[in-house]
């Protein structure tokens, strides 16, 4: 199975039934199976006239009660940013798939990097938080994207998956039955509807939301709004609300974050690294301990929230922590600012549209420690 | 207490409405409600999405399903809406500045596709929100903010623009002409497929005063003066018509709609398995 | 049915359009608001109530009236 | 553990991706494991083509190939392209309209692998079917019978018996030769 | 070496091309070429402005000042080139995704301002560079990757789009009537205002491939015999013209172009300083 | 003089000859003046159909020879995002001013906030480096505009001027004679062109621009590219064109970076702040100088490339450093990252739509404190 | 240094923002340093409006009025939301269909602002004029020349006699009371 | 002015377009690329120059003949 069918299934599984897309290399196999599938499992799939009408139309098909997905790629995803704000500010739930590719602008459209992280995290304007995952194996797509849509219901609010062309097209043996039993969060309509407050003002929480056409009339909207959904000028509210758009994010972080851990619990190396990339880095680490070398890894599946918590406590047994990324240096800013030793998370990257290779990291590790630690 | 319509289709809490003295953006909001209850299609189904400009706070007012969305994008949305629930009655309120200009892609590919979707563009010749600047269907040499000296542009006929799209149900009405814009919208509702009324409207705060058009009731009048049904303006000459805005239905036909189209490939499909 | 002509003072904003377009000319502006001056010349046609963009004038149909109606 | 890198290259058009995504499902029919990857560039037409898997007992944590043990290559861009990474003991599958270097250091095997399919079949866009025998045949890496199911899987609807043919024609070819696998495993 | 036209109005090192053999983006882009040269306007005040796609890679070869942009958005991008420096002869290269799905919105304003430049859309059906989606101008129920059961959407007819949003010159060509083709875009060149040229090309890997249309040839043949010439198409019946391409001129009007009136504005305003 | 004035008044006298945008509050009195004044000084004004149509433009006319500019707020900006990465790729020099308002989404129009900060830097897809402006008086408002223009043409880069509603807004009294012999950077057309390489592979730097229409012919694309501009799919042309594109910024740091330093140069604490927040963190500055406290303020105007290496050099100097933000926490991520102590820095942040007072902000820092340091 | 905090309230409509700017404008005539900002409701029509004005000898580093010395309210509901913040010492203005609280700890004026413009002058709308006159008069914080500069220097050409009248009628119902400007400076 | 007609082999991609709207029909595909069989009864008409997307065949004004033009 390839990575982006890979998606597909999961999102089928999960029980997305609307997909609105607009076709970019490396994420169209999305938009083509959808086409494909959905009209069989009582789904619906529309190619809309651009990304930023793929974004608006998934939310619009959310609102309507459907599961909803769109997948696009860097330039895509820049078009979709300011609607993945309004879904936000609406707590609309919905997932997003970035198959990441060489950027900036239209780069090396085939070519493989992870160039969007911080843009996943901070492409729209004004404060808000999102959820970011990102998978290093075909099973794992399958696997995150479940999760994807469950986060998305449980917290309403769009959901990125931040995948890269490498993962995308790798076609990998997987076994659906290991997720037999796999839980599905669905939207559940409220016993009592009558005092219904779309966006009652739940601490570090979410009201349920009701479909459209249900009996239960509301506003939705992109402005500062009260809990029934109503603009209002009303600074108090508002500072209420965008803290709790933050913090149902944030404050919830230990429910929402996933990570795997890989190799030693202390000793000289630390890799940080997700999404393809940490394959090259598990070869990397097997060179290197074949050398003498004590080495962890710690690849964060939930990109943002970043499990910080989690690296605090476990870097300060490594000497040296390496993130290794397919570009200049994104997520290293969160690990630089999480690790509070001067000088010692070094960036080793790749931005020419290549994949890493298990031998280069080796070297590029061995070089920046040749003066020893 | 109010009356009967706003009773039953407003959310009270809401009103007064914020927009200024005189400008029809009531006028036509309520002229929708109107067609509304006339067709007798109750609140629960009924979505209306708008997107951002005064126009589009419509959507606040009224009590039905309300998505207030982002600037000229609410056409995508509605067709989000439409096709994952065709039951669900779609009306959009959107403005000239919201639909003729950064919504204008939107616009087209959904009356090239007729979804079953009924859009109502609130004309005021300039973007109100804002605060004056010229839209795309501002007359050419008026004035706005953006246009200090007049504008240069050629404005956009709408009408034409959708009709070359491919709409299926064209109409144009005003804030003057009430009980017709009203028939207009009901008949726009009705008709299966995708559905534009323009809806000539005023901004005496911005375009009226800069363009020194007199009181709301002076503009209203200009719009009774210089409007002409569309079965008369068939009978007259093109010089004749030259400044005049003409009303009536321009294009009413019947093509395949979209999530019906979507429908009866599915059960096509479920056959070719079978 | 007997109908009443009502203004909700609160919401008028005093833009005039009802007064300009009342075929008998019964409305005026005083202070910022409209105001009926002569219930009796009202023909209750609804044209106020069509044209006003603040919801702020209608016609309400008399609540005894609507008894008798209900009545039946 | 064993574990075996092939890579197939050639132009766009020729259906090796097709072929590598047959190769690897083969693979899991035999009850083994398989990633599969490939590039092309910017317009994944005309220009040249690149598919590789990797089958192994056990998980497989680098999904890319470094080092072929199996190179097929049908142009000799291709051929030039990739000949330096094959291992030193490796094999390198080549179509007979290839120029190849007369010393290499791995083992070189040429097949009219165009020409039959071609010819004897009688299309020419069956060649990665015909490849894909030759490389069985040659590596014993998957079965007779899971490739050909994999094959028939996944070609076009109609096409099943001049596939069939094809693969047929390729393990004829592949026969030819088979000391290297005996050396391989 | 290689033909006069290339040498002179090509970037030889580019060449080959990158597209796919029978492919007739390169048929449409030396027709251009051809225009261009007939014109005798030279080559550096030629700007080619394209967008994304298999098309608009074109840009790359010419020997132009030329700007490969993003996609859906050369009009834009050529707007600023030719306002900013109105005595470039602007010409846009665009695929039917490129222009019809996501650059919609840019072709209209561009067609309502009148501004002088010349769009050549290739016209192949799909989205080439990204693998055979359909694009808005896909036949009704013929196949693509997106549309896997046959497209259900309404084809997009992008001519009448342009006369709607207020063209001034529209044509159709075809990749086979060349010699027609290369007139069409001369007269749109030379056209002062928006010129919209659709060359109705193949794309045989991915729409002929997946449709059965046959081989580069059988696809060029298609188009010889199902294309009507526009005067010969005005004595002909409806039922006639079905399914057929009506080729040649549809509009070429004068209009207040978009940086001429600009220009007039500001000779205006310094006479009132004054 | 209005601080959007000013912007437009140091745009023209920058060179600025060409604006397109479109309307946004409030951000539109810049557009409005544009309208009124660039045809009497030759330029040219053109109101577009979106933003996207607006950078497209500016980018257009920039490459036709014209110094451009656009303005917008978030909602724009984002839309802008796909077509700034396209000026950074293509390496067109431009302007774009986002005076910021309350987000996420359309938040509250009309009031002020610094929510853009991390979109300002991370918002397009891929790797690039971008410089970022943001001026905390009208007067100031003039002089960033015209280094915006002088760096944009220097480095070949778009430039962002991050404002905010207040100083947007705000009228102050300014006097421009202060910037008499300012140095204005212009576009120079090289002797040799002959042998013009527009994007000639010049460590951390950038060939000259040679406006189309001159006799020199070449080619602009948002493709990985050669020197002359033709795409390429060439690895080592792309991880050379991708680092130089990052350090002809991030290596001229030390040239591009504004910033102002007031109070203590050592002491309690340091406060750090941008645009209009810092006038509020100035008069809570005195304040607290009244109340014993021994404060230094930091205050960046080049918010990206972050002025780094002068805040390593000053902070440990002091005891407890705040960032104070119109936001819920944006620069502080950057600051968190550059300051290696841990839980010494502090959030002070407001996103509610209202401006700071001077009060809430010496609360905030005694509440904070108030256990000593 | 002395700087003096200004804040004018009322209805969108009712051109307090323009009142502001020409205050501000006028004190930079005087060679005062002043600042001028501004808010309003998304709608920034029919909803309330509120413009403010520092002006000082020196530098003015905190840009927004905190607490105004002087607070102008031409509506009830600009008086009601703005009331508690003016200073002790300051000076309330209210126009005289507002109604004001008894025992209000701040000096509080009462003047027929919006009458005097629609009856006296002749047009409602020059009601911020008429308020600025108000204002320099009680406060001298401009001087009366620079007032009217700046005033003929913002208002639409035509409406000049008007406008000159307006602020005439202002500085004539300022004159009434004087004491707290003494009081204050 | 004589004409000669040229192909660029490395350009061609053998599609067959020049092959099949030859008038006269003297083209052909040989291992992937097109090839004159007969040059003599080329009639030098250009229309498969003005079909091939590859630009890849093409008529030339043959040199000496241009010299002779070029020396008047
Ligand atoms: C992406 C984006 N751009 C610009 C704006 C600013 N904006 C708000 S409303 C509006 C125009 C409204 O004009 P129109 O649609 O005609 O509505 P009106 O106010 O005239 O009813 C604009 C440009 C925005 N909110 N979002
Ligand atoms: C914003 C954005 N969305 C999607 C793409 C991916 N994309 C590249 S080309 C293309 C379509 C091209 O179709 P068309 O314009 O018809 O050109 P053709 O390839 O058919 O000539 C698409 C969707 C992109 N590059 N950028
Ligand atoms: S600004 Fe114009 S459109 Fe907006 S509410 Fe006022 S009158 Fe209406
Ligand atoms: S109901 Fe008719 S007559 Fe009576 S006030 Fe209204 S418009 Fe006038
Ligand atoms: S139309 Fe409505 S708002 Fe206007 S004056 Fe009459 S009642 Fe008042
Ligand atoms: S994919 Fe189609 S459009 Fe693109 S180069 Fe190939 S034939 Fe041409
Ligand atoms: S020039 Fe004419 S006759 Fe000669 S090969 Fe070409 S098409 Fe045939
Ligand atoms: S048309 Fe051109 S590419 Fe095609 S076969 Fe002929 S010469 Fe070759
Ligand atoms: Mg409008
Ligand atoms: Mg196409």
């Amino acid at each position: 199975m390839q990575g982006n069918e890979a998606v597909v299934e999961g999102a089928i599984r999960a029980g997305m039934r609307f997909y609105a897309g607009y076709p970019i290399t490396p994420s169209t196999e999305i938009a083509e199976l959808c086409a494909e599938k959905l009209p069989f499992v009582g789904g619906k799939f529309i190619q809309m006239e651009d990304e930023i009408a793929s974004m608006a139309a998934i939310i619009g098909a959310s609102l309507a009660g459907l599961k909803a997905m769109t997948a696009t790629s860097g330039p895509g995803f820049s078009l979709m940013q300011e609607n993945i704000g309004f879904a936000a500010m609406a707590e609309v739930p919905c997932v997003v798939v970035d198959v990441q590719r060489m950027g900036p602008s239209t780069g090396m459209p085939t070519s493989p990097a992870q160039g969007d992280v911080m843009q996943s995290r901070w492409g729209t304007h004004g404060d808000h938080s999102i959820i970011v995952l990102s998978p290093s194996s075909v099973k794992e797509a399958y696997y995150v994207t479940i999760q994807a849509f469950n986060l998305s219901e449980k917290y309403r609010t769009p959901v990125v998956i931040l995948m890269d062309e490498v993962i995308g097209h790798l076609r990998e043996t997987v076994n659906l039955d290991e997720y037999g039993d796999i839980e599905i969060i669905e939207r559940k309509i409220p016993e009592d509807i009558e005092n219904y407050l779309p966006y009652k003002d739940i601490e570090n929480g979410v009201a349920p939301l009701i479909p459209f056409g249900k009996g239960v009339r509301y506003h939705v909207t992109g402005l500062v709004h009260n809990e029934k959904g109503l603009p209002t000028n009303d600074t108090k509210i508002a500072e209420r609300l965008i803290k709790r758009l933050v913090d149902k994010i944030e404050k919830n972080k230990e429910d929402i974050v996933m990570y795997k851990e890989k190799g030693e619990k202390e000793g000289d190396i630390l890799f940080i690294s997700f999404g393809s990339t940490s394959r090259a880095v598990e070869a990397a680490e097997e060179e290197l301990k074949k050398e003498g070398f004590k080495v962890g890894i710690f690849r964060p599946i939930t990109i943002w929230p970043f499990p910080d918590t989690r690296l605090r406590k476990i870097y300060p047994k490594f000497r040296k922590i390496f993130v290794v990324e397919m570009n200049r240096g994104q997520l290293y800013y969160e690990v630089d600012r999480v690790v509070k030793r001067e000088g010692e998370v070094e960036n080793i990257n790749k931005a020419n549209g290549e994949f890493f290779t298990p031998c280069e990291i080796v070297e590029k590790v061995k070089e920046r420690i040749k003066n020893g630690f | 207490m109010a009356s009967r319509l706003v009773e039953e289709y407003f959310r009270k809490e809401t009103l007064p409405n914020i927009w200024c003295p005189g400008c029809s953006n009531g006028i036509v909001t309520m002229a929708i409600v109107r067609a509304i209850d006339n067709l007798k299609i109750g609140k629960d189904k009924v979505v209306v999405v708008s997107g951002i400009g005064c126009s589009s706070r419509a959507s606040g007012y009224l009590d039905f399903n309300t998505l207030h969305t982002t600037h000229g994008r609410a056409i995508a949305f509605a067709t989000g809406v439409k096709f994952a629930n065709p039951e669900l009655t779609v009306i959009v309120i959107t403005g000239d500045g919201d639909n003729a200009a950064i919504g204008g892609n939107h616009f087209i590919h959904a009356a090239r596709r007729n979804i079953d979707i009924t859009v109502v563009m609130y004309n005021n010749h300039i973007y109100g929100m804002t605060g004056g600047q010229a839209s795309p269907t501002i007359p050419r040499y008026d004035k706005a903010t953006t246009a200090p000296y007049g504008s240069i542009d050629r404005d956009f006929d709408i009408c034409k623009l959708a009709i070359g799209a491919g709409a299926t149900y064209v109409a144009r009405g005003t804030a003057y002409h009430v009980q017709q814009l009203v028939k207009l919208i009901e008949k726009g509702i009705s008709h299966k497929g995708f559905s534009f009324i323009k809806a000539m409207s005023i901004c005496p705060t911005y375009y009226g005063r800069r363009n020194k058009k007199g009181s709301p009731a002076d503009m209203l009048k200009w719009l009774k003066d210089n409007s002409i049904d569309i079965n008369k303006a068939a009978k007259m000459k093109p010089e004749e018509l030259e400044g005049k805005i003409i009303i009536g239905e321009f294009v009413n036909i019947e093509a395949p709609e979209y999530t019906e189209e979507y429908q009866k490939m599915v059960e096509r499909l479920k056959v070719s398995v079978k | 049915m007997e109908k009443k002509l009502v203004i909700i003072e609160d919401w008028c904003k005093g833009c005039g359009i009802c007064v300009e377009f009342c075929p008998v000319r019964v409305l005026e502006i005083k202070d910022g608001k409209v105001r009926l001056i002569d219930e009796d010349r009202c023909i209750k046609c609804g044209l106020c109530e069509m044209r006003c963009p603040d919801f702020a004038i209608y016609l309400e149909v008399k609540k005894d009236v609507e008894g008798v109606n209900a009545g039946k | 553990m064993r574990s075996l890198e092939i890579r197939l290259g050639g132009s766009g058009g020729q259906g090796l991706i097709l072929a590598g995504i047959i190769l690897a499902e083969a693979a899991i029919l035999d009850g083994k494991v398989s990633v599969q990857s490939q590039s092309y560039g910017p317009e994944a037409r005309g220009g040249s083509s690149k598919a590789e898997v990797i089958i192994s007992d056990g998980p497989i944590v680098y999904p890319k190939v470094l080092k072929p043990d199996v190179l097929l290559a049908l142009t000799s861009s291709a051929y030039k392209s990739y000949k330096e990474d094959v291992k030193e003991t490796g094999l390198i599958i080549v179509d007979d309209s290839v120029e190849v270097e007369k010393e290499s250091k791995v083992k070189t095997l040429k097949f009219p692998i165009l020409r039959t399919a071609q010819e004897v079949v009688g299309k020419a866009y069956v060649a990665n079917i015909v490849s894909l025998g030759v490389i069985a045949e040659l590596t014993k890496i998957v079965s007779e019978e899971s490739l050909e199911k994999a094959v028939l899987k996944r070609v076009p609807a109609g096409t099943e018996e001049l596939n069939r043919k094809a693969l047929e024609e390729g393990f004829k070819l592949g026969k030819v030769e088979d000391k290297w696998v005996e050396q391989m495993i």
